[in-house]
């Protein structure tokens, strides 16, 4: 009870306010823009080419703005769309209209869930593993080298690391297709040549993501993990001749790894910005393709949509891994 | 100045010290630069690098040297307007919810954790669309500097939390000591250290999330930055065209920059943390 | 009289500092000779900075970077053997750690990992020495060791920081007698603990030490601590040790003029009389005083103090002292 | 000393890694080949496309790839992939719906200057007062279920459109029909509101048209606004085999009963099973995706182009020489002025600004001079030059500034494409002296470059030079020109932007270029000073008839700043030309010599006006892989247009040759 | 009787946890005490006995949740620089956080001086700040220029004593001044309160938890328990025959300086500080040898044996 009420309540409450200004800022943001999506949708259809008599633009105008439901005063759409979050509906895509923003969303999510997940997963796991080993080693040769190679892999611009890696292994080596989620034609099932066919298409973004991702965590990790090797109750278990395995990993590491799970929480947002540019760069049929389309075409609803979206999930993520945290660190348990 | 003397004892201080004097000379010489760098088709295009051009010239018509000696210096400019001001954005919410506490702190402290919570990167890409007009260093600048504070204010103010417990602060206020005068001779000491640590991490990030908006085109183009100079490379296929001095130079000129200002902020919080100090000494 | 189980010979440990190219020598234990018996408790005392806790880390045979081993001896009496624990290999010290000497370290507060429980902790060190039992087992050893402790049982299912300050003190007291090792060092296992429960740690400690018949190092500034259960005590002093005797000789007839001074200068019921301090302040361990290192605090200093090291010398039958006012050897 | 041996290799590593990845070009020995420039065939040297036998990896999961041609999709990832209404809103058509799917009424193929017939069975026939067109219809044609195509269709789908608002046409429809009705099965007759000599131009199929929709579809559907039209139906030789949920990638296979839909019936069999239209997120991907035979036609930027063409092995632009690129696209490029701002509404000053401007340098800047460029509001490009450049070159020639003082200046300069031609050149590409290649490649003449005249105009006008050479409008104050253009780097646009930048700062105005997403919404709105939008719009691309590119100065579209405009976005307009679209409305466009005759009239107008400077015709970064499909229609063999993103490409698929591969 | 300081029914209430569960603990509960001029005063007891925070409350670092507190005479005023300028300083527990270790201590002394404007210029300052060094057996030229860092604990806090000095203070509330001051240089600090009451006439509130030097220095002692004064009057009293039964404890438990006196009856420990706070009646009832069953119902007042002030039922006529 003590728990619910000191722990969880004051973060449950954060989290509704944080929730709550990240939409009322995406709802604003957006409508200070100049993007008229109207004059967009227009333009769009008359530069490529379909014939809009000019007499008739008027009258177009107003048949759009009915049916995308940017009548009313600011204030009016902001309710509106309050009311529309509660019933789950992002409503309309402007640009590609009449398709919902959720079917949209829907579309892409599993995509972009399946990537980020599974290389945030591994690189946070991999780049600890070797980041705190390295860190414990810090005096050993592969751990210097290990070091090295991050600090110079880390600063690589997320689209030059993924291109060289489409260049060398899709170009130089033909071991990767070139772009998209699946082979074309392919029909999503749970048969094994779909699913190993899905992984192939997945492997160079999710490489690209896990090594970026990675190194990160595993520079950061190695910095946690020299601080807590210096800590008493470290020194103690070597002086009691406990066995090095079990001081890396049941002291070390795991002291180690909690401000790692708080950090993962808060890199969330940032994974999020390279997968944009990696799903730029492998066609990849995601949530970041989608968003930078809907930002080129200033599809309001569609950029409401994903924003919404992703503060939803990441936030949600965040108050997952802080609700998780005391299983992890008793002090926060049994405070 | 012994500190000083006693950075330059790590060979990675040395190392990045030298390369960042290296690209702040770069960035200086500008000032002598024959060429506009806005300027298009003022040398002929796709030289490979040679004495005339050391770095050869892209197919814009432009000196990649001196482009990317404008490059370096608008990089910097950027940066340092964006580890600057978030720094004293930092500073001061940092300082007034350590030693304010209670309301203050809290409303604070919420700000912050929100920054921190929400995908800025998000906000960011659509307030640089909604002020892409207006692009120059300074405005890209404050936009980054408006959300590089939040980590950094926390740092600050949990440093200062655990200031106000110790017992000096008591003897400053029997001393007689104002609250301003106590904040900045008191604690400034012990947070300019964290803030200049930061403020090396802050000028990475800015570094690379100007390179990341570049590459989404939203950044003021003419401006030759390591970012916009990437992005022209990127979108005339340096790459493919095998024009590699035109697109390894922002590269390997970025890889440089981040790996000087990580040693020399990893040099320097070594310095200033003892037990890492007796660790390495001991190697 | 007992037989002698730990011996050190002009045991010399400096920290070698090199900050960022600036070399500095702590000279923290310089020079100490040292004979501890079985089943005594050896009470060191000193002030802060005089080298006490680099012995010990000496003595465990602990030493790392940056402190260095410039020379001397510690030979363990293993089954009749003197074994000269620095020309062992590492594994062979870890083989002795826990299961013939172990160790209270300073602080205890902190030397518990907070993330899992007590009882976890006893089991990695149980496991890391005892092979061939369960979980279970493990569990069981531990649970038996405490009871007869007569701490309470809860203490093995908490967390560290569930633990009052003194319960985390004597658990980790607890722990180090776990393997019923020949000799316990404990670093000032005291400080910073209320007198109440200094009294219940202090005992603890003493009940172990009976009931196994080991040996105990015991490390605190606090005289009162050493009076009450030393048998023998050191005094060190600029690591070095200027005098050993047993507690009753050093209380009753300190030789010493620091031993003097820091018998004299402790208050005691009854008796408002003025009291001294140990004039000056204690010297620097990365440049000591030539000569006898007390010499610039010490009122009855001569010349030859100021240029000489007296021998560490046994004026009186077990007692010995390092002082040129003792007359000559 | 360790970790900077570590330093040293790691630092190896990269740079290799990256000159890997940045492999120059394969110098390739250039041969002989001969070209056709104007029916006359010319030799010239290009590189060869040699046949190289490679492992290319399976994209495809279940299509025999050397049975499917792969093309990139022109409009990117679909936004709406299970959608092909594509009546109403956009719905992405050059997925292969207008290439493949359907077949209009007619098409424009400006490669051969011709209108093909497609479901009509010829030209229409409009009444004396163009009140009344009759329009007759192809037999024998059935929709892709097997129900025969009728006049029924056509009429259902005019009254369709004509009862819901949702439709684009519906406003079209509603304001010039009267009634439309079928006299018989291949026969239908519209009845206007109002004289209209363009009428049919609408189910004239150029980047899309009015489609016909099967009426034994939608006559049962409840809301055909909202309906899907999933699976769709069409007259085209290839239907719908499956799309990606995505929207990345659509599949069309070739009907069983190609034979009868309108392109079977004309060209006989289409050559590919299968025709894929995939989307890619960026052009790195487009080239590495056809470098490895999995893409087999690409537009692309003219590097794309460049690089592309560098590395591959097989594959070729449309031109097998410089400058590589489509050039007959009917579209001309260039500056827009937004004359509803002063100082733009002068056009003096329009004029002083296309004085400073350097065609040269400006064309290098922008396309590394693979352009041709063109002095009138029509590209030099297909028909065009014969209509109205060359006939115009004498106006041309003569046409006079007044710079003031008495002092005049002819601008017209016929020299300017033989000077491109020497920056080529100077560039290593390989060009003929051959006049007739030059005028072909490069144009028949544009303006001088002449900042002395400029200046004079300017001063003329009452504008001022500072100290610095910066220069002042006439209210003192600095000249910022901004100009805006579409974000996308490599598109026309922004090189239009970008090169007009460069060139005034050279003469001294501070220009910036800003790019925007929301150029559409600015320009219309006229919140702008330029823009690299087109200046005037695309003619039809086969005959002489200009309606369209002159109906939009229209002075009855005009709206002031902040409305949206329906004309062009210059928001120029004048009495003169008003008259010249009374006369042009009331031709009949099949009549070419009055066409022609009131066109140049119109042309004369806009040159003299200038509400926005032409540059160089519209050209297409096309890059075809010859691994898998050859015969694609190069400029030595222009039989068809040549993109697979233009309704006519089901007029190429009979043509592509398997290579066995 | 004159008395410098009185504090009367001073009460502090701490809230943990957040909004939703408080946690209210009585700290400091009803505590009352006087300081006469030129006495030293002892406010003894274990940690978290609330005797800190009987100090920060004096000196004005935290409010009191009730009760008032009255120096010469003027009870509570608002205004805390007043209050230090009159004559109360403090010096701290810690020797080595007393000072900015990135200052150089001198430092204070000048500020103190400028804030407090107690001398008119520097050379002025310098003599006034090399008085009162000079006081605690030190002098300026042995403190100009130096850190912190460069000063045993035993001197810092004679330096902290002496820039206390600076006002000319009636009171010095000293805090567990030698708790963190090597054993062997406490008496240097312990003395100078002798000394300073001597020979100035300063009273010093002497806060600590080692009885042996509170019996050395002290006049009177007070004996806190969970919040409570248990016991209070002269020190040789109290400490030589002490009457409740936490008082015996503590005095028991202090190890005498001499091998013949080794403790022999073994104590146990068991409720936890919060326990103990939370305890409705006497809160030392669970660990009392002589417990009784009023004990547990209601916190006993005080009553006076011998001029010691007790709060135990046993001294209660029955």
């Amino acid at each position: 009870m003590n728990f619910v009420k000191r722990y969880l309540i004051p973060r449950l409450v954060q989290y509704i306010l944080v929730v709550f200004l990240g939409v009322t800022a995406v709802f604003l943001i957006p409508r200070l823009t100049p993007t008229d999506p109207i004059a967009h949708t227009i333009a769009q259809i008359r530069s490529q080419g379909a014939y809009l008599d000019p007499a008739t633009v008027d009258e177009f105008i107003q048949d759009l703005k009915e049916l995308y439901g940017l009548e009313g005063s600011i204030l009016d759409q902001y309710i509106g769309l309050w009311k529309r979050l509660f019933r789950g509906d992002f409503g309309v895509s402007f640009f590609q209209f009449p398709t919902r923003v959720s079917e949209l969303v829907g579309r892409a999510l599993p995509w972009t869930v399946g990537l980020l997940l599974t290389t945030t997963v591994i690189s946070w796991v991999a780049g600890n593993l070797v980041g705190g080993l390295a860190g414990y080693f810090s005096r050993k040769r592969w751990a210097q080298a290990l070091d090295f190679a991050a600090m110079v892999i880390r600063p690589l611009p997320y689209y030059i690391f993924s291109f060289t890696l489409l260049l060398l292994f899709g170009y130089v080596i033909r071991l990767f297709p070139i772009a998209g989620g699946a082979a074309i034609g392919s029909v999503p099932s749970f048969t094994w040549s779909y699913i190993a066919d899905v992984l192939r298409h997945a492997f160079l973004p999710a490489l690209s993501l896990t090594i970026l991702g990675g190194t990160i965590w595993f520079q950061t990790m190695k910095l946690i993990v020299q601080n807590v090797n210096a800590e008493s109750f470290v020194q103690y278990a070597k002086l009691g001749g406990v066995k090095e395995g079990i001081i890396v990993s049941k002291y070390v590491i795991r002291n180690a790894m909690l401000p790692q799970i708080t950090a993962l929480g808060l890199a969330l947002g940032q994974i999020f910005s390279g997968a944009l540019i990696t799903e730029i760069v492998f066609s990849y049929p995601g949530l970041g393709t989608l968003l930078y389309n809907a930002v080129i075409t200033g599809d309001y609803n569609l950029i409401m949509g994903i924003t919404i979206f992703s503060i939803v999930a990441i936030t949600t993520a965040i108050l997952l891994l802080d609700l998780l945290y005391p299983l992890f660190d008793p002090r926060v348990r049994y405070r | 100045m012994k500190i000083l003397r006693d950075l330059f004892r790590d060979y990675r201080f040395v190392l990045s010290f030298c390369v960042l004097c290296l690209l702040l000379f770069l960035a200086f010489i500008t000032i002598f630069s024959p060429y506009d760098p806005t300027r298009w088709g003022v040398v002929p295009r796709d030289l490979k690098p040679s004495w005339e051009h050391p770095l050869g010239t892209s197919s814009k018509g432009q000196d990649v040297f001196w482009q990317a000696a404008f490059a370096v210096r608008n990089s910097l400019t950027i940066s340092l307007i964006a580890g600057v001001v978030s720094r004293i954005i930092a500073v001061i919410v940092g300082m007034v919810a350590g030693y304010k506490g209670r309301l203050t702190d809290r409303v604070l402290m919420f700000v912050s954790d929100s920054f921190l919570v929400i995908p800025l990167f998000l906000i960011i890409v659509m307030l640089a669309m909604l002020v892409r007009h207006l692009m120059n260093l300074v405005t890209l600048g404050l936009l980054l500097a408006i959300f590089g504070w939040a980590w950094d204010a926390r740092l600050i103010r949990s440093q200062i939390l655990s200031l106000r417990e110790r017992e000096f602060t008591q003897t400053a206020i029997l001393s007689g000591t104002g609250t301003l005068p106590l904040v900045l001779k008191e604690y400034m000491p012990f947070a300019i250290p964290l803030v200049f640590s930061t403020l090396i991490n802050n000028m990475s990030w800015a570094i690379g999330m100007e390179m990341t908006l570049a590459i989404l085109g939203l950044v003021n183009m003419d401006i030759p930055t390591l970012g916009t100079m990437l992005q022209w490379a990127i979108s005339y296929q340096a790459m493919l065209l095998g024009y590699w001095w035109w697109i390894l130079t922002p590269v390997v000129l970025a890889i440089l920059l981040f790996v000087a200002l990580y040693w020399l902020s990893v040099s320097i919080s070594e310095y200033l943390d003892p037990r890492t100090r007796l660790q390495r000494v001991g190697a | 009289m007992n037989g002698t189980i730990l011996r050190t010979e002009q045991l010399q440990a400096f920290y070698v500092l090199d900050i960022f190219g600036t070399r500095k020598v702590i000279k923290a234990v310089n020079g100490v000779n040292l004979e501890i018996r079985e089943n005594e408790v050896y009470g060191i005392a000193g002030e802060s900075g005089c080298g006490k806790s680099t012995l010990l880390k000496a003595l465990y045979g602990a030493i790392d970077p940056p402190l260095r081993l410039m020379g001397g001896k510690v030979y363990y009496r293993i089954n009749g053997k003197d074994v000269d624990i620095f020309s062992l290999r590492p594994d062979e010290i870890k083989g002795l750690r826990w299961e013939y000497i172990s160790y209270v370290p300073q602080g205890s507060m902190s030397v518990l990992n907070p993330v899992i429980k007590v009882k976890e902790t006893y089991r990695d060190f149980l496991e890391s020495h005892v092979r061939g039992k369960t979980k279970d087992e493990i569990f069981e050893i531990a649970k038996e060791h405490i009871r007869a402790l007569g701490l309470p049982l809860t203490v093995l299912e908490a967390y560290p920081h569930q633990l009052s300050g003194g319960m985390r003190q004597r658990v980790t007291i607890a722990l180090a007698a776990l393997l019923k090792p020949r000799i316990i060092i404990a670093d000032e296992p005291t400080t910073a603990l209320d007198v109440v429960v200094q009294r219940g740690v202090i005992q603890l400690l003493k009940g172990i030490q009976e009931n196994l018949g080991n040996t105990i190092i015991l490390v605190t500034h606090d005289m009162g601590v050493q009076a009450n259960v030393a048998d023998r005590i050191g005094i060190m002093y600029a690591g070095q040790i200027v005098e050993e005797a047993t507690a009753g000789e050093i209380f009753g007839n300190p030789l010493h003029p620091y031993t003097r001074y820091l018998i004299n200068s402790l208050p005691r019921f009854g008796d408002k009389g003025m009291r001294e301090s140990v004039p000056g302040s204690p010297p620097s361990l990365a440049n000591p005083p030539s000569g006898c290192p007390f010499h610039p605090r010490c009122p009855y200093a001569y010349q030859i103090c100021t240029e000489r090291m007296p021998d560490f010398f046994e004026p009186v039958a077990y007692h010995k002292v390092a002082c040129w006012l003792m007359g000559e050897s | 000393m360790r970790s900077k041996t570590i330093l040293l290799i790691v630092s190896l590593l990269t740079t290799v890694g990256l000159l890997v990845a940045c492999r120059p070009a394969v110098p390739v020995t250039p041969v002989e080949v001969t070209r056709i420039v104007q029916g006359t065939p010319i030799v010239v040297t290009a590189t060869p496309a040699p046949v190289v036998k490679e492992k290319a990896p399976d994209v495809l999961g279940i299509l025999p790839r050397s049975e499917t041609l792969i093309a990139a999709q022109l409009t990117g990832r679909v936004g709406s992939p299970d959608d092909f209404n594509e009546w109403v809103g956009w719905k992405w058509r050059d997925r292969g719906m207008q290439q493949l799917m359907n077949e209009p009424l007619w098409s424009v193929d400006f490669a051969t200057g011709k209108i093909i017939n497609g479901l009509a069975d010829g030209d229409p026939v409009y009444n004396e007062n163009f009140t009344q067109v009759t329009i007759p219809l192809r037999k024998g044609v059935t929709w892709s279920d097997g129900q025969p195509f009728t006049a029924a269709d056509v009429v259902f789908t005019v009254e369709t459109l004509m009862k819901y608002e949702g439709f684009n046409a519906h406003s079209f429809f509603v304001e010039n029909v009267e009634s439309v009705s079928a006299p018989d099965d291949y026969t239908v007759v519209f009845k206007l509101k109002q004289p209209n000599s363009r009428f049919h131009t609408t189910f004239l199929d150029r980047w899309g048209s009015t489609w016909i929709m099967p009426k034994h579809i939608f006559e049962k559907v409840d809301d055909p606004v909202k309906f899907q039209f999933n699976p769709p139906v069409g007259t085209g030789p290839y239907k719908l085999h499956s799309y990606d949920p995505a929207g990345y990638w659509t599949i069309w296979e070739r009907r069983e009963d190609w034979d009868k839909s309108p392109t079977g019936i004309m060209f006989g069999e289409p050559k590919p099973k299968y025709i894929v239209f995939q989307a890619f997120a960026n052009e790195g991907a487009k080239i590495l995706a056809q470098l490895t035979h999995q893409l087999d036609a690409v537009d692309l930027s003219a590097e794309g182009l460049k690089a592309a063409l560098a590395q591959g092995k097989t594959n070729r632009a449309y031109q097998p020489t410089f400058p590589w690129v489509v050039n007959n696209d009917p579209c001309i490029t260039g500056l827009t002025f937004n004359t509803a701002k002063p100082p733009y509404d002068n056009p003096e000053v329009r004029w002083a600004l296309l004085l400073a401007i350097d065609i040269v340098e400006y064309e290098a800047q922008a396309v590394d001079g693979a352009a041709t460029m063109s002095p009138v509001h029509v590209p030099s490009l297909g028909p065009y030059p014969d209509y109205y450049i060359k006939p115009m070159q004498d106006w041309l020639k003569e046409f006079t500034l007044d710079l003031g003082g008495g002092e005049t200046f002819k601008p017209y300069d016929p020299e300017a494409p033989a000077r491109l031609a020497e920056y080529a050149k100077s560039r290593g590409y390989v060009i003929p002296d051959d006049p007739a290649f030059i005028a072909q490649a490069f144009g028949y003449g544009w303006y001088k470059y002449a900042p002395d005249a400029a200046e004079k105009l300017l001063i003329k006008n009452g504008f001022s030079r500072d100290a610095d050479g910066k220069w002042r409008l006439p209210d003192g104050k600095p000249w910022r020109i901004e100009v805006i253009s579409r974000s996308d780097m490599s598109h026309l646009e922004y090189r239009n932007a970008a090169a007009a930048v460069q060139q005034w700062k050279k003469f001294g105005i501070d220009a910036v270029h800003v790019p925007s997403d929301n150029v559409s919404a600015l320009t219309q709105y006229g919140e702008y000073d330029v823009s690299g939008n087109w200046p005037a719009f695309e003619p039809w691309g086969a005959g002489a008839d200009l309606s369209r590119v002159l109906d939009v100065f229209n002075s009855a579209y005009v709206k002031p700043i902040g409305e949206m405009t329906q004309g062009h976005t210059s928001r120029w307009s004048s009495p003169e030309m008003d008259d010249v679209l009374k006369r042009l409305r009331e031709t009949d466009p099949t009549k070419t010599d009055q066409v022609v005759a009131i066109g140049t009239e119109g042309l004369k107008i806009l040159v003299q006006n200038m509400p926005g400077i032409p540059t160089f015709g519209y050209i297409g970064f096309v890059s075809w892989d010859e691994y898998y499909w050859t015969n694609w229609p190069g400029a030595e063999n222009p039989y068809t247009q040549p993109y697979t993103h233009w309704g006519p490409f089901k007029y190429m698929t009979p043509f592509l040759q398997p290579t066995g591969n | 009787m004159e008395k410098l300081l009185e504090v009367e029914h001073l009460t502090k209430v701490f809230t943990l946890g957040s909004l939703l569960s408080r946690i209210r603990i009585r700290a400091v509960d009803d505590v009352s005490f006087y300081i006469r001029p030129a006495e030293i005063f002892t406010l003894a007891g274990e940690s978290g006995c609330g005797k800190t925070t009987i100090a920060r409350i004096i000196l004005g670092f935290e409010e009191p949740t009730a009760g008032t507190i009255t120096y010469s005479g003027k009870r509570d005023a608002k205004n805390k620089k007043v209050w230090f300028t009159e004559g109360i300083q403090a010096i701290f527990q810690d020797p080595f956080g007393t000072f900015n270790p990135l200052r150089m201590v001198e430092r204070y002394f000048f500020e103190t001086i400028r804030n407090y404007r107690l001398a008119r210029n520097q050379e002025e300052a310098i003599r006034l700040i090399d008085e009162k060094l000079k006081a605690v057996g030190l002098s300026y030229e042995e403190v100009s220029c130096k850190y912190p860092s460069e000063f045993s604990g035993g001197q810092l806090q004679r330096i902290s004593i002496a820039r206390a000095l600076l006002t000319d203070p009636k009171l010095l509330v000293a805090d567990e001044p030698v708790s963190m001051v090597d054993a062997s240089l406490r008496m240097s600090v312990v003395n100078l309160f002798k000394k300073l009451k001597e020979e100035m006439g300063v009273s010093v509130l002497y806060i600590t938890h080692d009885l042996a030097t509170a019996y050395y220095v002290s006049d009177r002692i007070a004996i806190m328990f969970r919040g409570n004064i248990v016991e209070m009057g002269p020190v040789e009293k109290v400490l030589i025959r002490p009457l409740h039964p936490y008082t015996r404890l503590l005095r028991e438990s202090i190890p005498e300086a001499d091998p013949r006196q080794r403790w022999d009856k073994k104590i146990t420990l068991t409720e936890t500080e919060y326990q103990e706070y939370l305890r409705v009646g006497c809160k030392f009832a669970g660990r009392c040898p002589d417990v009784m069953e009023i004990c547990r119902k209601e916190m006993p007042g005080y009553v006076e044996v011998d001029g010691v002030l007790v709060r135990c039922y046993k001294y209660f006529p029955s």
